[in-house]
C-alpha cells in the first residue's frame, strides 16, 4: 500500500463503525478524514470539545463565523441543529456517556486496551486537553492508526508511555486490520489482504486471537 | 435596577494584583478578553484557562511579559514560550483534563468542596510525584470504582469575554467563545467582562441571558 | 439531520417498566408533564423529584395510584398523602436538600462519582440512622472543612416538560419551568419529553437551544 | 405592642439590613414582608431557588405569566433584568455565596448560630426544600421571627429541635430586639423600647450579651 492511501484507508474502515444518529468526536490528524467515508444514507452528529453540538465546516455566509472555531482552534463552522455550550457542559455530554464514539489517533495501545497518546517523556509536554475526558467518557473508542512507527510495534502487551486512559479502549483500526479488545485481549476480526495474518502479528507486540470469523478488510 | 460599572481595559488591568489568581476564558485565544489581557501588569501570577494562548497573545501575553508564577491549564502545545519557562524553571506548570478543570472551576463558583471524576485515574493526573500534576488530590472508592477527587478552583480576578451585556452586567455570548467564559464568571471575587456593546437594562430578557448580572462586577467594552 | 421520534403520551407512559427509577421534573408541578405522568402505569417505582407535587396531580398521581414504593425528593408538604404512605410503611422517603438534588442529578448526567456539599454537615441529612436520609453517604474533610459526598443519581426513564422542541429534539424552556428539567433530561436511558409544539429542524438555532437533541429520545405533544 | 403590629416591626427592623444591589433571597412568611420597607432609594434584587432572579409580582400583560411560580409554588413575575435557570444554577448562585443575604423565619436558634426550622418531629415530615442550602450558602443569613412561640423561648442556648444548619445565623430580628451570633456569643445590639433589657433577657434562653452600643430599635 501506497504511503498516501494508508491514511484514507483507514478512515473509510472507521466509517463504517459508525451508525445513524450516532453523535461522535474526533481526534485531529486522520479522524477528521472519516466524515468523507460515511455512508450518505447516515446521519452523524459531531460533538467539538471546545463548546458545541454540530461541528460543520466554515459558512461563509454566517455573520458570525469569526466567533467559532473546532477543537484544534481553527475556524469551523455549526450544523443548523447543532447547539452552542459552555465547557462544563461539553464535558458533561462527553464524561456522561452521550458521546456515542470517539475516534482518534495514539502513540501506543495495550492489549488491554490502555491507551497512551499524549506525551512522550523528555519531549514537550503539550497537556492531555480534553482526550483523558474523551477516552473514559466516550460509549465507544475507536483507535484509528497507523499499525507501526517506522516499522516499531504500537500495539503493545503493555504500554511503556504515560498513559491517557486505563482500560478504555474498544477497537483499533489500522492500514493492517481491525482489532477489537475484549477480556480475552486483542481479536483480529479484519485484516487487510495486502498482509499476511503472520506478518500483521510480527507488527504487533501484543498476541493476537484470531477472530473464528475473520474477513478482509473492504 | 442597578447599573454595573464600565471602566477601561487599563483600569481592569489595574484590578488585578501581584500575586493574585486570575482566570482566563477563552479556548485557543476563541473568547479570550485580550483588551483586558494586555493592560495587566501585576506580576507573580497564578493563570487558570484552558491553555497557554499563542505566544505575546492572550495568556501568552502574560506569559511573553514574565507575569506567570504558576499555570493551570489542560493543553499549551501552541505556545513554545510556554515550554521553555517551565523547562527553565521560571513557571511552574500544572496540567489538568479538559472536563476536570471545567467542573473545578463551576465547583468553585458553585460552593462544592470538589467533584468525583473518573478520568485520569491510573495515569500521571493522579501521580502527586510529577511537575505537572496539580497538589491534593486523593482516591476515593465509591460503589467499588475509582475516582479523583478533584478540588474547586476560585480566582482573585475572572477576566471574561463575552459578545453583550446590558447596562445592569446580565451577558449574552456568541459561537464557541462560551467556553470557560461562562465559568469563570461564577467563581472569582472580582468578574470583570469585556463585551463589544452594551444593550439597554433588560433588553436580552429573562428567557436569554446567559450570565445573570449578579456574578458581574465590571463592564470593559472591547478595544482594538 | 435525524428526527427524534413523536409518540403518544399514553406510549410514553408505556416505556416506564415495573421497577423503574423514574426521574420527574417540575417544582409543585410548574413545569410537570402532566400528560405523560397520568399514562404512567407500573408500579413499584423509584421515583425522584422535587416534591410530591399535589394530592392526584404531577407525581401526586402516581402516588394516588400507588405506583411509588420509593420516593426521593426535597419537599412534600402540599400533598397529604404522601405523609399517609410514608407513615404507613407503605412508600419509603428520602429527603433531600434541593441544591443536593440539584447536584447528584447533574452528576449523574455528566458522570461523575459524585460531588461534596457542605449543605446538610451535621444535619439529619447526614445521620444515616433516620429513616428519610437518603442511603451510603460519607464525610469528607477538605482541607480542614467537613463535606458530604454525595453520589450521582440516574433514571431509567426521564420525564421532561418543555416549551418546544425541533425536529431533532432540541429543547427550549419558558419561566421558571427549567427547574428540573433540564438536568433530568441528561440523566436517564431514556429521555421523554411533553412539548407545546414542534417546530421545524434548527428553528430554535445554535446559540439559543438550552438542552441538546442528543439527550431525547422521545418527544410528546402535550395533551389537554 | 399589638400582635398584627409585630410582623410588620419586624420587616421594617430587617430592610435596614439591605443594602443598594444586594441580592436576597426570602423565605415564606414574614420575610416576604420585607420589600415593602426597603429604602425606596436602593435597589435589590430578589432571588427565587426554584428558578430565577428578579422575583416580582404577576405581570398581568405578561402573555407567559402562567409559566411563572415563586419557591411557594404560587403565581410570579420576574423583573425584565431578571434570568430564569434550571436548579442546578440556582443553587450554584446561592451555596457559591452569590445570595447577599438570606431573611427566614425558624422554629429555634441557638447561641452558636445554629438553626432549627424544617421539621418537629412526630409531625408531618415537610422537607427542607432549598433551606438547608440558604442558610450555608447565603453570605449574611437573618433570622425574622417573633421572640418566643407562646412564652417559651425560640431563642436558645442549643437548639433541641433538627437542624438546618450548623453555625450559620449572623443576626437575629424580633419584635423585643436585634441580635448579633458573634464568637462570644449573642450580643443584644438594639431593643424594642417597649420591653425592659431584662424582659428580653426574659424571654430568651441563651445568655444576651449587651452591647456597649446599645441602642433603641427605630
Amino acid at each position: 500500500m501506497e504511503k498516501s492511501e494508508i491514511k484514507p484507508f483507514i478512515a473509510k474502515r472507521v466509517a463504517k463503525e459508525l451508525h445513524d444518529g450516532d453523535v461522535v468526536n474526533l481526534g485531529i490528524g486522520l479522524p477528521t478524514m472519516v466524515p468523507d467515508y460515511v455512508d450518505p444514507s447516515i446521519t452523524i452528529t459531531l460533538q467539538s470539545e471546545n463548546g458545541f453540538i454540530g461541528l460543520d465546516s466554515v459558512d461563509e455566509s454566517n455573520p458570525d463565523k469569526d466567533y467559532i472555531v473546532n477543537a484544534g482552534g481553527q475556524p469551523a463552522g455549526i450544523a443548523k441543529d447543532g447547539m452552542f455550550f459552555d465547557s462544563a457542559t461539553s464535558f458533561a455530554i462527553i464524561r456522561g456517556g452521550h458521546v456515542d464514539a470517539t475516534v482518534l489517533g495514539s502513540l501506543q495501545v495495550a492489549e488491554n486496551g490502555d491507551i497512551a497518546n499524549w506525551i512522550i517523556p523528555g519531549k514537550m509536554v503539550p497537556g492531555m486537553g480534553g482526550a483523558m475526558d474523551l477516552v473514559v467518557g466516550a460509549k465507544r473508542v475507536i483507535v484509528a492508526m497507523e499499525h507501526t512507527q517506522k516499522g516499531a510495534p504500537k500495539i503493545l502487551k503493555r504500554c511503556t508511555l504515560p498513559l491517557t486512559a486505563k482500560g478504555q479502549v474498544n477497537l483499533i483500526v489500522t492500514e493492517m486490520g481491525v482489532m477489537e479488545v475484549t477480556d480475552k485481549g486483542l481479536v483480529l476480526t479484519e485484516y487487510n489482504p495486502e498482509f499476511t495474518v503472520e506478518q500483521i502479528q510480527e507488527a504487533t507486540e501484543a498476541k493476537l486471537i484470531i477472530s473464528d470469523d475473520l474477513k478482509p478488510m473492504v | 435596577m442597578a447599573k454595573t460599572k464600565v471602566i477601561s481595559a487599563k483600569e481592569a488591568g489595574a484590578l488585578v494584583k501581584d500575586g493574585d489568581t486570575v482566570l482566563i476564558g477563552g479556548f485557543m485565544t476563541n473568547g479570550t478578553a485580550k483588551s483586558i489581557c494586555n493592560e495587566v501588569t501585576a506580576k507573580n501570577l497564578t493563570v487558570v484557562c484552558n491553555d497557554a494562548g499563542f505566544q505575546n497573545e492572550g495568556t501568552g501575553r502574560l506569559m511573553a511579559r514574565h507575569q506567570i508564577k504558576r499555570l493551570i491549564a489542560t493543553h499549551v502545545g501552541l505556545n513554545k514560550e510556554c515550554a521553555e519557562q517551565f523547562n527553565s524553571g521560571e513557571m511552574e506548570l500544572k496540567l489538568q483534563p479538559q472536563g476536570t478543570l471545567a467542573e473545578q472551576i463551576r465547583a468553585g463558583g458553585a460552593g462544592l468542596g470538589g467533584i468525583l471524576t473518573p478520568t485520569g485515574v491510573g495515569t500521571i493526573v493522579a501521580d502527586s510525584s510529577s511537575p505537572t500534576t496539580l497538589e491534593g488530590k486523593q482516591t476515593i472508592e465509591v460503589d467499588g470504582k475509582e475516582y479523583l477527587l478533584e478540588k474547586p478552583i476560585r480566582g482573585n480576578v475572572a477576566i471574561v469575554q463575552a459578545y453583550e451585556a446590558d447596562e445592569t452586567g446580565n451577558l449574552r455570548y456568541k459561537g464557541s467563545t462560551r467556553n470557560f467564559n461562562m465559568l469563570i464568571a461564577a467563581a472569582a471575587d472580582i468578574t470583570i467582562v469585556e463585551v463589544e456593546k452594551i444593550v439597554p437594562a433588560g433588553e436580552i430578557g429573562p428567557e436569554y441571558v446567559e450570565t445573570p448580572h449578579v456574578y458581574v462586577d465590571y463592564l470593559v467594552v472591547k478595544e482594538d
